[in-house]
Parts: structure tokens; C-alpha cells; sequence
């Protein structure tokens, strides 16, 4: 497409940028709508994708200047030499335990107490062999339990709640809204994931192709102070960020109010990075152990 | 046994088709309310359309929903000419039949939705994607379709024309075409809600704009009536498509058995 | 040399297009599209024995599962509804309102009912595929020729026995046309299904390929899939060559000039 | 008994409206052999279909054994004048004899013998594992007559059944029909355009006349009961009658033109 | 001019393999009127098909006007016996009529005028409007007759088109078709397995054995050229010639039982 060139035209940038309509990728939003972007002369296209598999591919062909991802699938891209480079973080675990924006849920009357219980247990996740396993693991691991044993079964985090109500899968490792949605019905945490991997683990990023970097590192730069700029803003003013989730999601208004929000650092935190990517090739995830220095900005 | 019959056939059909539809709503209505069903995951009927008249209100959903029809317009428009077509000479042309035959076995049951990079990666996520799904599904349909209703040709029928000489093209037109085409319209009503369903799957999966993509938003939001007051509308847009087809076939295919049997028999 | 010609004609195309494809990907430097040579070397490690029966057997196993249940159902409704003007009325608005929903979108309402095991993907599957079989069933039993009835009726030929040997062998043809058609959209669907809550299979595989960036074993996951379509078809075009036999003598009859 | 009162048929399709039958009245008693002769389009077929209950009437009434028909009565055959289209392509030709058997629920033994003597009647053996559409016109037509004959029916109507077979089979077939119908003692109403045939079969000859259809004239055919095609054929009484008929049916068609 | 020698053709369909015609040759000169009788299943749709360059013979050769045949020849028009076939239903009366007058490139004032002699002649003025499927039986016949006059090929040939039609219209078409080819010149092979009709249309008659299939006898029909069915008819030098054919095919039948 004409998008596709990201030379200037009187001095304004097209940028499109996949995304996937969920929380995490409120501040950018939020930015374009306080400007940010604008204030940059960028004019932002935001597309939505779903999930890694369809923006890794539209990135890299440069379909998308840039694009959200979280930090496993780009490491698994990039472990296969795909040539990605991320450049802010795009969303962070809130670092405490029972107040997270994804956990391990149980229904309410399930005898499994502990992530120690999940020992053998049918565990939906959104996707197998990436970021829900690895965590879900870790916590078990932590816990004592044997994270070997966990029964995998992949389905979209919106068929989570019924399946768990239904008894099809023991546990359901979910992330927002679904979270709040499944403790309003009655379900219990049993395992804060991403607090249990990692301190303040950095869960996703944004992410451009190394040949946009090379070929107009001008546009890369000011796309990535944008970025920061909406991602410390959006961290400051929840309210708002409350709000925007009205535009682009149909969540309702009550469960706005009542999901709790990640955390929106602007850097990527290194260490954590580096040991999902250790767990995740204890697990067998990568085939090849991912480059983190060719990867992190 | 031909009994008389009665009223306006037309009205008549309208009439028990709307009830076969409100029997449907009445369960949906039900199934929740007697507990069958938790109606967090599927709310009743009512909730539904008050779901739908939500939506109907906002501007967005009436541009999604254009959104998707012109994507369906337009790769069902392609698929079905170019299925008509290739079906056309395939079939008429045995040495051509033989030799496609194996090929065509071969990518049919490739799935679409395997095609989803490929498409990302020509098209992104514009329209040009959802339309590459959609023409690929939709194609096959129609052309087996048409090969199986030119095998079907009557020899008696094509023979007069041939001993009349009529030439190749006004064979094709003329005893082909009319042969195959009752096959033509069932595989064009296999496609158009082919087309529908992959326009919606495309939007639902790489996320180009449509009803597809809202009712992702929708289930990725846990809105769970309004999702499926999204699908209540890709299912009613059947409904519609199928009317316009059906009404299609009933001028188009007077003659044939299965059209005038409902009058005679 | 009858068969040879015919295995000649089979393979020659996809010869020339496999041929074709090998030469223009030779060079290719793009991640999604790698050269064939790549994909096929991929194939080969991939798809080994063990490989084949831990994923593509019970996809297989599912499939057959919900294409017979959807070839029963299809045709069974199929004779009902084409045979009465009044069911056909009623029941037509309701069969397209489903058949426009698309399947994935269906899941979740699915898995409510049966659960997230082998169940739901065949259910899965039936869902998908048996509309080509319905709608023929339907047309095809709706064009039986007057006459033809008109003799069944006369001599007493009803009940069971009208539909088993007049009407079901009069729309023979066309049931054969949505049961093809069938089958390739039960592949389809075969891999869509396992998107969801699986744990093996044939298309669980190429997802998880594709997830994990292995695009030649994508690929190589593509072309086992066409493979499988191409084996199958096969296998059905057999049967289908043997139960209408009069079928096509029919035709083939006053066309040997 | 075959009873037709007041046969009213009209076809309707879309806008075109024609009045294939305006008001029929006749009866074939029990065991009768009645000819029904008429010009091409007089609405022969129509009248059989409505006799078979395969058609409703417009207006009047069909009874059959004094039971108002409104469907395929028991016990009667037909054979079409569609031969082609009544023989199912999907079976072989023995099949298609044995089906309308099987529903009678005749037993095994007793088909075998039905279906051979019928064939053979029909000069047939040698084709029974052919299908129909590896078989001539003429021959498609004959089993279309075995199949009905095989049936063993108390009514048996006949629709122009010999068209399509050649004379000195037709004289055979002919000769056919009559001792069946002497041996088992059938109802039989033959359509024929036939004027010859209608008289060498008939015990007696309904005329039709073209659209509007009624009944033009009805013919006791005092020939004697025992026919043959040489003698009979050359009786001067069989001589007059063909002629009457003839003229009747020209009188019919002027009326008609008029 | 048509010319078959030495045509040879054998069905075969799995294992059955019929041999329909073992060895033919006769040869119609330009401008003839041959009659081909024969019985019901001898093989005369074959030999009509084999000259129509529908169907491949086995062995032997088939010329029309001295080339050989190896596709449907210019300027000929054939009706097949199963008119109900082989007419369109999808088009009315009017347009199958018209559809081979359009592949010809006839001007379309002149195709008008086609259409509405050839349907006057058969009977069927006021039925143009009307589908295939709304007809009877003989009016379709009558149709595909319709269709083959207006067409006016050079070349006419009939399978056993008068079958469905009553005794006086197949009068009226059996004029008809003699005054076509004295008016048009045609070359017209006529097949029949009524021998009168045989006898009184054709200036030749070829007949056929039952089968394995050979050219019986050929048979000159010397009566004057101008024949009607009154006088004709009953002119004793046809009655001779009916005798003579009649007895041929009787001689075929029972070659053939032997
Ligand atoms: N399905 C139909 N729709 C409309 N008109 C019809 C239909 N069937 C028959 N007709 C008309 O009814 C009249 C009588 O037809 P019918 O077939 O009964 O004649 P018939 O006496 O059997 O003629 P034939 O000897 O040529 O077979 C004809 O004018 C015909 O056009
Ligand atoms: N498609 C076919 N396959 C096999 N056998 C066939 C086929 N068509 C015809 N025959 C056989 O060939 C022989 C001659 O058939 P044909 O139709 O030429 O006879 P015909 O002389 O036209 O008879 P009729 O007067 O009854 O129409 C018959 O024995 C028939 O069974
Ligand atoms: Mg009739
Ligand atoms: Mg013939």
C-alpha cells in the first residue's frame, strides 16, 4: 500500500501500527488522541491484528511501520534470524502479587488452593508454547509442584470463563478482563504468574523491523518518544486510560471500572526479559536460544 | 397427491419461514431462562436484541457492517466469475478436465485461514486480505459446482445441438449453461455464505476492518450479548443473501424441475 | 497404458506448478515464501512415521468421524426437506442463519454444549461441512423428474422404498457434488477446529509452525494438508465412480462419438 | 369399475391458462377393455393422470371401485407414454420389473417367475442385467409394458403404450394385452392414437374430441371376442367400424377448426 | 448424397458388448427420400447417429456428399426419436425453434417467417409461447419436427417421428414432409417401423435384419410422384409393395430366431 512508504510528505509520517485491541495497548491511544503523535508529525493508522502471528509477518514486510507483540513471540521470531528490533516496552506486569492484570483463576469451590495444586491439572492458556505456559510453569516450579505434569489446553482468553464454569479445565490462566470478570462470578486467584517469573517483568513491547531502523532512523526515534511519552502518561492518569477503553473495546462500564491496570514503564526490563527467555528454553519453546542483544534496544 | 391449493404460495413460504425463525428466538429465549444454559455465556434472546438495538445506534457498527458487505460483494462478484468461467471451459474440454483434475483436488481443501500470512504479508490488513480469503474459498465452490452440472448435460439435448452445428460458444451458452445452471445457483448459495463466513473469519482473525473484527473486540472486551448480537446479524445477512438468491432462481429457473414442481406437484 | 495416461494426465500440472515454484523461489530471500528446495527438506525431517501417526492420525479419525456424521444428517434432512414444500418453508430461513455463522465464531457456543474434547471438533466439523451436503440433498431431490415419481407412485413404490431406490438414486449425482464439496471443507475445518482447545493434530501442528515463525514447516505442513485433500478425493472419486455407475454410463452412453 | 363424471382440467402456470379437459363423463365396467382415441394434445394423458390420482381435477369426480380416487388407487398399473423418463436409469432392467414386486410384497420364487414370463412376453429375455439406457426406444418401452404386466393389476392403464415399437412387434404385444386381459380378467383403458388398434382391441372405443375437451362418442366394438390380426383385421364389420371411428374423429377435428 | 459401406458398430459398456450393426452399405443420392424399416432394436437410431456424426462407427466408412463424416455435416437436420430430450425445456416452443435458425445467421425478419410456417405446418400455431414441458407428448414431437422443417437443411434425417402423433396429424406431417423435399429438394432418410408409412412416403425402401444387423432388401417404391392418402393408399401397386416389405421383415425376424 501507499502506506507502505514511510517517507515524509510535507513533513508528516503515515504510520501504521498493528495492534491488538485489548488493555495493554491503551497508552498509545491515549497518546494519539492527546497528540503525541501528532506533535511529532506522525499520523497514526492503528490496525488491529490479532496476536503475533499476523503483526510479526505485516512488520517485517513493512505492511506495519510498527507493532505490538509480546516479548516470547518476538523471541521466537527472533530466535528464526526474522529481523525485528524492539524499541519500548509496551506493557509490565504490576509487580504485586493478587493485584496483577493476568493470574492463574480456579472456580470458587475448586479444592485446588495453591499453585502447588495445579500438579496434573487441565490449564487453558491463549497460546501453547509461549509466554502463559512459561509463567504458569515458574509459579508451579516455585511453589513446589511439578511444573512437568501441567496439562496444557490452548483456547481464546473469551472462551475462558465458560470453560471454567463448565468444568471443562481445571484452571484458567487469564489476563484482563477476563480476570475481573471471573473473580466477579466467584472464581479465586491461585497464582499471580507474571509476579512469580519475574520482578517487574516487562510482558510486551514495541517492536519495528530492523530495515525501517536502518532506512529512516529519524522516524524510528521520534515514534519511540512518542511512545514514552504516552506510556508515562497513561501510567499517571488511569482515569483516563478508564476511559479510552470505551473507544476501541466494548468492555462495559462496570468492568472498566473494576479492572486492574498493568503497569507502562517506557524501558524494557533487561534482567526479566532474560529470564522468561531462559525459562522459556527450559521449556523447549525455542529451538535456538533468542539473540536478546540483536532484539532489546 | 396434487391437492389444491391455497392462498398465495409466495406469502405462504414468507410466513413459515418467519415462524421457523421465532421457534429459533424462542429457544434461544428459553434455554437460558430454564437454566440449560448459564446465561452469562449465552444470554437470552431479549438480551440479545437489546444488545443489537444498542449497537445499531452507534455509527460504527453500521460501518463495519458496510465494511464487510463490500468485501463480500466483491470476492463473492470474483469468485463466482471466475469459478463460472474456468468451470465452464474445464468441463466442456475433457483433456482439459484430466489434467486439472489432480491439481484442483490438491488445493481445494487447502484452508484458507492457512493462507493468512501469505495474505498479511501481500496485502496487510486491507481490504485486499480478507478479499484473497474470501475469493479462494469461494472460488472452489463454484467451480465444482459447475463441473459436476456440465457433467450433467443431457446427451440427447446436446446432441441436437451439436447435429444443428451450433458452435462451441453457443453449445456453452445455450444447452451448457441451462443444464448447469441449477448447479450453478446452488454453488453460488454455497459461496455467498462461504464468502460470509471467511469475510467474517478474516476480519475476526487478522483483524481488518468489519463486523468480524467487532465481534473480536466484543469477545475480547467479555461483552458477551453484544457479541452475539453481532452474530445474530452475520446470520440474518444469510438469511437476506439467501432470499435474494432464491428469488433469483425462481425467474431464472422456471423451467426447471425443482421450480416447477412446486406448482404442478 | 490406459492407467499410465491417466497417472500422465494426474501429474503432469502438478509437476509444471511444482516445477515452476521450485525455480521461482530459488533465490528468495523472504521469510514467509522460502525456496521450495527449503520447504521440501523440511518436509522430509517433519514428517516422519512417528510424526504421521501422533498428528495427522487422529486429525484423520476426527475428520472421518464429522464428515460421516455429516453426510448422514445432511442427506437424511436433505430427503425431509426437499421432499415437503411446507418443512422446506419453515426450515430454510433457520438452516441459513446458521450456515452464515461463521464456525470459529461458533466455538465458544459449541464448547459450551460439548465440552472441549474430540466432541466439540467434530461437532465442529459437521457444522461446517454439512451445508454443501444439505443444500444438494435438497436440490437434488427437489429436480427428480416427474415421471420418474409419477411411476413410483403408482405402483405403490412409497415409505421407505420410494426414497431408498427412487429418489435418494435419482439425486444421486448431486449428493455426490455436495458430499465432494464436503469433504474439502471437512479438512478445512478439521484445522480450524484444532485452534481451539487442542493438543495434537494435523492442524494444530501447522498453527504452532506458524506461530513459532517455522515457516518452511508451514509450508511443509501446507502441502501435506493438499496432499491429504488430493488422497482423499481419490478415495472418494473411487467409491463414488462405483455407487453411480449408471450414472455415468449414462452420460458416457451416447457420448463415445 | 372406472367412473369419470364431469372431468373438469385446467393447467395454470403463470399467466398461461389452458383448458385441457372441459367436462368428461364415462365408465369402464369391471373387466372391460375400453380404447380412448383422440387428437394429439386432446388431453389423453391428462385424463389418465387424473384417473391414476396422480392429478387432481380441476372439477368433477374419479372414482375407482367406487371409491373416490385421490391418490394411486391398489391394483393399478400404468404405463407411461414417457417411456424414456418412467424406467429408472439407476437400475437394470430386471430391477426396474421386480421393484414395484417387492413392494407387493410378491414372494422371492414368484417374482423370478413374473419378471422371466414378462420379459419373455415382451421378446426381452436376453436383456434383463442391461439398463435402460443401453436398450433402443422400442425395447425401453416394452419394459415399461413387462413392468406393468409383471404387476399382475386389477386396473391397468396404457398410454399410447406401442408408439414406439415396430409393426410386427406391435401386433404381437397387441395380441398380448388382449389374452392378458382375457386370462386374468383386468380392467384395462388403452390410450391409443391408433384408429386400427383401438378397434382390433377394444371391446369398446371412447372418442375424444380436440380442446375444449369432451366426449365425443362412445363405440360398442361387436367384433367377437376371439381376434386375430389376419382375420380380424379383414372383417368387413372391422372395416366399418375403423371408419366410423375415423370419421368421428374427423368430424372432431372440423369441429375443433371451427 | 449419403453413402454407408461396410459400417460396422459395437457397443460396449463394461463387459457387455452388444454388436448393434455387423456390416451396412446403401448409399441415399442427392434429392432421395429413402425409408430405412427394420425391427425394434435393430439398430436403425444407431445408423442415423453413426451419419449424423454423433457417434463413431467401429469399422467401416461414412460419407455425406463424398467427405467423411467425422462430426455433425453442414446443412443437416436431424429429429431424434426422443423428441422429449431433445427439446430445450428452458426455452418455449418459439425460441427452440428459432435457436438453430440464429446459429445459422438467417436474418431475423426471415427467421420470423420460419417460425411461424414451420409451427402452421405442424399444427402448433397458437402453442409458441408455451414450454416443452407444457405440451403432450405428440405436440412435442411435432415441435422437434417444426424446428428440423424450418431449419431447412439439405440433409433431413427423421427417427421415427411420427410416433407419438395421431393417426391424422401423422397424415398431415407424412404431406408435409413429401411436399418439403419436392418443393426444397432435400435428402431425406426417413426411419419408420410403420411399413405403409414406409411405403407411401419414400421413393426407396432400405430394410433391415434383426440383429447382427445387415441390409436385408432394398425395395423401389415405383408409384407416381404425387401420392395422397386416399387414392394411394388404396392403389393396389402399394398395397403389392406392403406385402413385399412386410414379408421381408417377417423373413428378417425369422432369420433371426433361428
Ligand atoms: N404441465 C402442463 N402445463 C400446462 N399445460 C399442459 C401441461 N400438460 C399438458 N398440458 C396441455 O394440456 C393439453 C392436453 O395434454 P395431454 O398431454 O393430456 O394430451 P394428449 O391427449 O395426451 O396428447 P398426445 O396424444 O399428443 O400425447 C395440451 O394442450 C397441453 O399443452
Ligand atoms: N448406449 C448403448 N449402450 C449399449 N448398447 C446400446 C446402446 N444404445 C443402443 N444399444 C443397443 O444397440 C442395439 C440397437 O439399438 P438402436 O437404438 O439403434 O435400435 P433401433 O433400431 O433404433 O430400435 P427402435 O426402433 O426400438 O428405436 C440394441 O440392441 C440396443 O440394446
Ligand atoms: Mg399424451
Ligand atoms: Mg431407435
Amino acid at each position: 500500500g501507499s502506506s507502505g512508504d514511510s517517507g515524509s510528505e510535507g513533513g508528516v509520517d503515515q504510520v501504521k501500527v498493528g495492534v491488538i485491541p485489548i488493555i495493554d495497548v491503551a497508552p498509545i491511544y491515549l497518546g494519539q488522541s492527546k497528540g503525541f503523535f501528532k506533535n511529532r508529525n506522525i499520523e497514526l493508522t492503528l490496525e488491529a491484528g490479532q496476536g503475533g502471528a499476523a503483526i510479526v509477518p505485516g512488520v517485517s514486510n513493512n505492511q506495519f511501520q510498527f507493532g505490538f507483540s509480546n516479548l516470547t513471540s518476538l523471541m521466537i521470531a527472533q530466535s528464526k534470524d526474522i529481523p525485528i528490533k524492539a524499541i519500548a516496552a509496551g506493557v509490565a506486569s504490576t509487580g504485586e502479587a493478587g493485584k496483577d492484570f493476568g493470574a492463574v483463576v480456579v472456580k470458587g469451590d475448586s479444592a485446588i488452593k495453591t499453585a502447588k495444586d495445579l500438579t496434573g491439572k487441565k490449564i487453558s492458556v491463549n497460546t501453547l508454547k509461549n509466554i502463559g505456559d512459561t509463567v504458569t510453569r515458574e509459579s508451579v516450579r516455585k511453589a513446589g509442584g511439578d511444573p512437568a505434569s501441567l496439562n496444557f489446553v490452548e483456547m481464546g482468553f473469551p472462551a475462558m470463563p465458560a470453560a471454567l464454569a463448565e468444568g471443562q479445565v481445571d484452571a484458567a490462566w487469564v489476563v484482563e478482563p477476563q480476570l475481573s470478570a471471573i473473580k466477579a462470578a466467584g472464581g479465586r486467584e491461585v497464582a499471580s504468574t507474571y509476579v512469580d517469573a519475574a520482578p517487574n517483568l516487562t510482558v510486551a513491547a514495541y517492536f519495528t523491523s530492523q530495515k525501517l531502523l536502518a532506512d529512516d532512523p529519524d522516524l524510528v526515534k521520534r515514534f519511540t518518544e512518542a511512545i514514552h511519552e504516552s506510556l508515562t502518561y497513561a501510567d499517571a492518569h488511569p482515569d483516563e486510560v478508564r476511559a479510552i477503553l470505551g473507544t476501541y473495546t466494548k468492555i462495559d462500564e462496570k468492568l472498566r471500572a473494576a479492572v486492574v491496570l498493568p503497569k507502562w514503564p517506557t524501558q524494557i526490563n533487561e534482567a526479566s526479559v532474560q529470564t522468561i527467555a531462559d525459562l522459556g528454553a527450559k521449556d523447549g519453546i525455542f529451538t535456538k536460544a533468542p539473540d536478546l542483544e540483536k532484539l532489546l534496544p | 397427491m396434487t391437492t389444491a391449493r391455497r392462498g398465495n404460495p409466495a406469502g405462504d413460504t414468507v410466513l413459515l419461514g418467519v415462524a421457523g425463525l421465532a421457534g429459533l428466538l424462542l429457544i434461544i429465549e428459553l434455554m437460558p431462562r430454564l437454566g440449560l444454559v448459564d446465561e452469562r455465556f449465552l444470554p437470552p434472546a431479549s438480551r440479545i436484541m437489546a444488545a443489537l438495538a444498542e449497537e445499531a445506534a452507534s455509527g460504527a457498527f453500521w460501518t463495519a457492517l458496510s465494511d464487510t458487505l463490500v468485501a463480500w460483494a466483491l470476492g463473492l462478484a470474483i469468485a463466482v466469475a471466475a469459478g463460472v468461467l474456468a468451470g465452464l471451459v474445464i468441463g466442456s474440454v475433457p483433456a482439459l478436465r484430466a489434467l486439472t483434475a489432480s491439481t484442483v483436488e490438491f488445493l481445494r481443501p487447502i484452508p484458507s485461514v492457512a493462507l493468512i500470512p501469505l495474505a498479511v504479508l501481500l496485502y496487510g490488513t486491507d481490504l485486499g486480505s480478507t478479499l484473497l480469503l474470501v475469493c479462494y474459498a469461494a472460488f472452489w465452490q463454484v467451480l465444482v459446482q459447475v463441473l459436476y452440472g456440465v457433467a450433467d448435460v443431457d446427451p440427447v439435448a446436446f446432441e441436437t445441438a451439436r447435429s444443428f452445428r451450433f458452435s462451441a460458444w453457443a453449445r456453452i451458452r445455450h444447452v451448457l449453461w441451462p443444464t448447469a445452471l441449477p448447479y450453478v445457483f446452488t454453488g453460488v448459495r454455497l459461496a455467498a455464505s462461504v464468502a460470509l463466513v471467511l469475510a467474517i473469519t478474516a476480519e475476526l482473525v487478522i483483524g481488518s476492518p468489519g463486523l468480524g473484527k467487532e465481534i473480536a473486540v466484543a469477545q475480547a472486551s467479555e461483552a458477551v450479548p453484544t457479541m452475539y448480537a453481532l452474530i445474530v446479524v452475520t446470520g440474518v445477512l444469510g438469511v437476506l443473501i439467501n432470499l435474494l438468491a432464491r428469488t433469483g432462481e425462481r425467474r431464472l429457473l422456471a423451467w426447471h424441475q425443482s421450480v416447477r414442481g412446486e406448482v404442478s406437484a | 497404458m490406459n492407467v499410465l495416461k491417466k497417472v500422465v494426465l494426474a501429474l503432469a500440472l502438478p509437476a509444471v506448478l511444482f516445477g515452476a515454484w521450485w525455480v521461482l523461489s530459488a533465490g528468495s530471500e523472504s521469510y514467509y515464501s522460502p525456496p521450495l528446495s527449503k520447504i521440501l527438506a523440511a518436509f522430509r525431517t517433519t514428517w516422519t512415521p512417528t510424526q504421521l501417526e501422533a498428528e495427522v492420525l487422529p486429525s484423520l479419525l476426527r475428520l472421518f468421524a464429522g464428515f460421516a456424521l455429516a453426510a448422514l444428517i445432511g442427506v437424511g434432512a436433505g430427503v425431509a426437506i426437499g421432499l415437503n414444500r411446507r418443512l422446506r418453508a419453515v426450515m430454510e430461513p433457520v438452516l441459513e442463519f446458521f450456515r452464515a455463522i461463521p464456525p470459529p465464531v461458533l466455538v465458544p457456543v459449541i464448547m459450551l454444549f460439548a465440552g472441549i474434547g474430540d466432541t466439540m471438533k467434530v461437532i465442529v466439523i459437521v457444522f461446517g461441512c454439512i451445508w454443501p451436503i444439505l443444500l444438494n440433498t435438497v436440490e437434488g431431490v427437489r429436480a427428480v423428474d416427474s415421471v420418474v415419481l409419477d411411476t413410483a407412485r403408482s405402483y405403490g413404490v412409497n415409505g421407505t422404498a420410494r426414497i431408498t431406490r427412487v429418489v435418494l438414486p435419482s439425486a444421486s449425482p448431486q449428493i455426490a457434488a455436495g458430499l465432494r464439496q464436503a469433504l474439502s471443507i471437512a479438512i478445512i475445518l478439521m484445522v480450524i477446529s484444532e485452534m481451539f482447545a487442542a493438543s495434537n493434530g494435523l492442524g494444530f501442528t501447522i498453527v504452532q509452525f506458524q506461530r513459532s515463525f517455522a515457516i518452511p514447516e508451514m509450508w511443509s505442513g501446507i502441502i501435506l494438508l493438499g496432499l491429504l485433500g488430493f488422497v482423499l478425493s481419490l478415495l472418494f472419486r473411487l467409491a463414488e465412480r462405483r455407487a453411480l455407475r449408471w450414472y455415468e454410463g449414462l452420460r458416457a452412453a451416447q457420448r463415445s462419438s | 369399475m372406472l367412473e369419470v363424471k364431469g372431468l373438469r382440467k385446467v393447467y395454470q402456470s403463470g399467466s398461461r391458462e389452458v383448458e385441457a379437459l372441459r367436462d368428461l363423463t364415462f365408465t369402464v365396467e369391471n373387466g372391460d377393455l375400453v380404447c380412448l382415441v383422440g387428437p394429439s394434445g386432446c388431453g389423453k394423458t391428462t385424463l389418465l393422470r387424473c384417473l391414476a390420482g396422480l392429478l387432481a381435477p380441476t372439477a368433477g369426480d374419479v372414482r375407482v371401485d367406487g371409491k373416490a380416487v385421490d391418490g394411486p388407487p391398489e391394483g393399478m398399473a400404468v404405463v407411461f407414454q414417457e417411456y424414456g423418463r418412467s424406467l429408472f436409469p439407476w437400475m437394470n432392467v430386471r430391477d426396474n420389473v421386480e421393484l414395484p414386486l417387492k413392494q407387493k410384497k410378491v414372494p422371492k420364487r414368484r417374482r423370478q417367475e413374473l419378471i422371466e414370463q414378462s420379459l419373455d412376453a415382451v421378446g426381452l429375455t436376453g436383456s434383463a442385467a442391461a439398463y435402460p439406457w443401453q436398450l433402443s426406444g422400442g425395447m425401453q418401452q416394452r419394459v415399461a409394458i413387462a413392468r406393468a404386466v409383471a404387476y399382475e393389476p386389477r386396473t391397468l392403464l396404457m398410454d399410447e403404450p406401442f408408439a414406439a415399437v415396430d409393426a410386427q412387434t406391435r401386433a404381437d404385444l397387441e395380441d398380448l394385452v388382449r389374452e392378458l386381459w382375457k386370462r386374468l380378467g383386468v380392467t384395462i383403458l388403452f390410450v391409443t392414437h391408433d384408429i386400427d388398434e383401438s378397434v382390433y382391441l377394444g371391446q369398446r372405443v371412447v372418442m375424444l374430441s380436440s380442446s375444449p375437451t369432451v366426449v365425443q362418442d362412445e363405440l360398442l366394438i361387436d367384433l367377437p371376442a376371439d381376434r386375430d390380426q389376419l382375420t380380424t383385421r379383414a372383417d368387413p364389420r372391422f372395416i366399418a367400424l375403423r371408419t366410423r371411428v375415423y370419421e368421428q374423429i374427423q368430424a372432431a377435428k372440423k369441429n375443433a377448426e371451427r
